[in-house]
């Protein structure tokens, strides 16, 4: 069962990351923030069963996961924010 | 009973990373913005939440498993504005072209 | 070779691969995006160093906090000319400047010897006293609580750095908000949903970090986090720099720690000193004004200097 | 191979890799973040210091995690700092740049007030 989570938290990890190469062919930036977003939920994933796993586990990762969680979508925030800020139509919003 | 606990994560683990998968798949693959944002949000629940679901089983305790339930609630409330946000940016990006 | 290490290693490889990543990307946007999934990858390396403290802050500020000011610099910076790319004669040197730092770096970390000097005995020590469980607290708190309060001023002067940045005639007024002009319904929903799980959270962390992994910097960040989603979604704007709460808040943390280590020789005989019996009251007193101090700091370091006139 | 000697060398590779970006790539922005990942590589090498000198009842020693906590909330604050005067220096010049030979030149349009 170890041994099973541990490979789950590996592919996950894997994949997410493959899913990175988003961040490298773009083309636009919402693309980019995109795969952004996937790698931080694969990352929590992969943080939970790593944690689940480990044969000594470490205090706290609940916690971490927590945190990443909260910001999850921190980012991707941001850059809406910021891209509509910059170039906002003087109709704004919908 | 153990032997069933551990097949239902085993399962639930086993579905959640497929969605990974998937989604990661079609981030890559999908021909435009608007249905990688598709892919990814597919990922962002069903990934995360079977993965969650095959744990909770696992947990040694009430507030751990309470937890988790919270990680994964978070994740949608947050992934979803956030995909809206990005469809209607990418929306008057398009309009302004 | 076990599964553990084979994830180690692969861990290990992506986090060197997207850091690669940030470093030759041509676009600095796709950086900066590459730089916050680094960011996320590096927390997960500290999870497996036995540092969940770290992780947290990690992830939080390294990753969260950094990534929302750079994405926004970003942004603010894209109409600037790119300019040209360094020669060869530039390129060949600096990579084997950095192969040198390299290799000796990594040959110290594989020379270490494997009972490294270690500071945790005496760190052990002071824990007993202290009534406190996780030790990276104790250490931040009492052990090495000069350093801790001396940290807090330099964030207290990084405030002051940032705005005086700002034009003379924008001194006193607020900086720009973070936001667009119409607020969005998604995004105000958004801020009225995870606010207060965020705020549960943050003072959560705040008050099992004195037996588990948490505390007043990973606390504060959360706090902080929760405030910039505020200011995004323009339901407040960033204050007025110079408002008096702010200001007082701002310097809470370190001013209530320094008058705690003035005190320590008149009530337990020595500098930053905290009497016996009283140490834990003592240090939760100090963490919360600390909380208070790195809630209110990191959200003026992202809002940047004031840029609007003070209201006569 | 362990995980900490592991991530010990990881922590070098970074530092290796943001020397190497500070040198070569031109935009202050790049810069600053080139800076951050070799704060981030000498962390992961504190990192190790950290558990390898587990002695006593921890598994690792706490004094330098929690030297590496203030370091991260140091180098944010430096970061915003550096993100400041950036915006500022576009603000009033048009442009954001640290070639010298920028400012003394005749200006090929970059200036747009």
């Amino acid at each position: 069962m170890n041994d099973f989570l541990l490979a789950a938290a590996g592919l996950t990890l894997l994949t997410v990351a493959v899913g990175l190469a988003r961040v490298l062919y773009g083309p636009g930036e919402a693309d980019r923030i995109m795969a952004a977003q996937l790698f931080g939920t694969g990352g929590i994933a992969a943080l939970l069963l790593i944690a689940s796993a480990a044969s000594a586990p470490v205090p706290g990762v609940e916690d971490v996961a927590l945190g990443v969680a909260l910001l999850a979508a921190f980012v991707s925030i941001a850059f809406v924010n910021a891209a509509g800020g910059a170039s906002e139509s003087p109709g704004g919003g919908d | 009973m153990t032997a069933a606990i551990d097949l239902f994560s085993v399962v639930a683990i086993g579905a959640g990373v497929f969605f990974f998968f998937a989604g990661a798949v079609g981030l890559l693959r999908f021909p435009d913005s608007l249905t990688r944002l598709h892919a990814l949000s597919k990922a962002d629940n069903l990934g995360l939440g079977l993965v969650v679901l095959g744990l909770l089983s696992r947990s040694g305790s009430l507030q751990e498993a309470l937890k988790l339930v919270v990680v994964w609630a978070l994740v949608q409330i947050s992934g979803a504005a956030a995909s809206q946000m990005i469809g209607r940016a990418l929306r008057l990006e398009g309009t302004r072209k | 070779m076990t599964l553990l290490s084979i994830l180690d290693i692969g861990l290990a490889a992506i986090v060197l691969g997207v850091a690669a990543w940030t470093v030759l990307a041509r676009d600095t946007f796709g950086a900066v995006v590459g730089y916050v999934a680094y960011g996320l990858l590096v927390s997960i390396v500290w999870v497996r160093l036995y540092a969940p403290d770290v992780a947290l802050t990690e992830a939080a500020i390294g990753s969260g906090v950094t990534g929302v000011l750079l994405i926004t610099a970003a942004t603010r910076l894209s109409g600037n000319r790119t300019e040209a790319d360094r020669g060869l004669s530039i390129k060949v040197p600096a990579a084997l400047l950095s192969l040198l730092v390299t290799a000796t770096l990594a040959a110290a970390v594989l020379l270490l010897p494997d009972n490294a000097p270690s500071l945790a005995p005496a760190a052990d020590q002071g824990l007993a006293a202290t009534g406190l469980g996780n030790p990276v607290t104790a250490v931040l708190i009492a052990y090495r609580s000069f350093d801790t309060m001396l940290e807090k001023i330099v964030l207290v002067l990084a405030v002051v750095g940032v705005w005086s940045v700002a034009p003379d005639r924008f001194w006193g007024g607020a900086p720009a908000p973070l936001g667009r002009p119409a607020p969005q319904g998604d995004l105000v929903l958004l801020a009225k949903a995870l606010t207060p799980i965020g705020i549960l959270v943050g003072l959560h962390m705040f008050w099992v970090g004195a037996d588990e992994p948490g505390g007043a910097f990973q606390s504060g960040a959360i706090l902080a986090a929760m405030w910039i989603v505020v200011m995004m979604a323009r339901m407040a704007g960033p204050p007025r720099i110079n408002a008096r709460w702010l200001r007082l808040t701002l310097v809470a943390g370190p001013a209530v720690f320094l008058a705690v280590g003035l005190a320590g020789p008149r009530m337990a005989g020595a500098f930053f000193a905290y009497p016996v019996s009283v140490a834990k009251p003592i240090i939760i007193v100090i963490e919360a004004f600390m909380v208070l101090t790195i809630a209110a700091t990191l959200p003026m370091l992202v809002a940047g200097p004031p840029s609007r006139k003070s209201a006569p | 191979m362990n995980p900490a000697a592991l991530s010990g060398l990881v922590g070098a590779g970074l530092v290796g890799l943001g020397l190497y970006s500070l040198i070569v790539n031109p935009q202050p922005l790049r810069k600053l973040l080139a800076f951050n990942l070799i704060g981030s590589g000498v962390f992961l090498v504190f990192g190790i210091v950290a558990r390898r000198g587990a002695v006593g009842p921890f598994p690792f020693d706490p004094v330098p995690q929690a030297m590496v906590i203030t370091g991260i909330v140091v180098a944010f604050a430096a970061s915003a700092l550096a993100v400041a005067l950036m915006l500022r220096l576009s603000e009033e010049a048009g442009r954001v740049t640290l070639d010298p030979d920028a400012w003394t030149k005749p200006d090929e349009g970059a200036k747009d007030p």
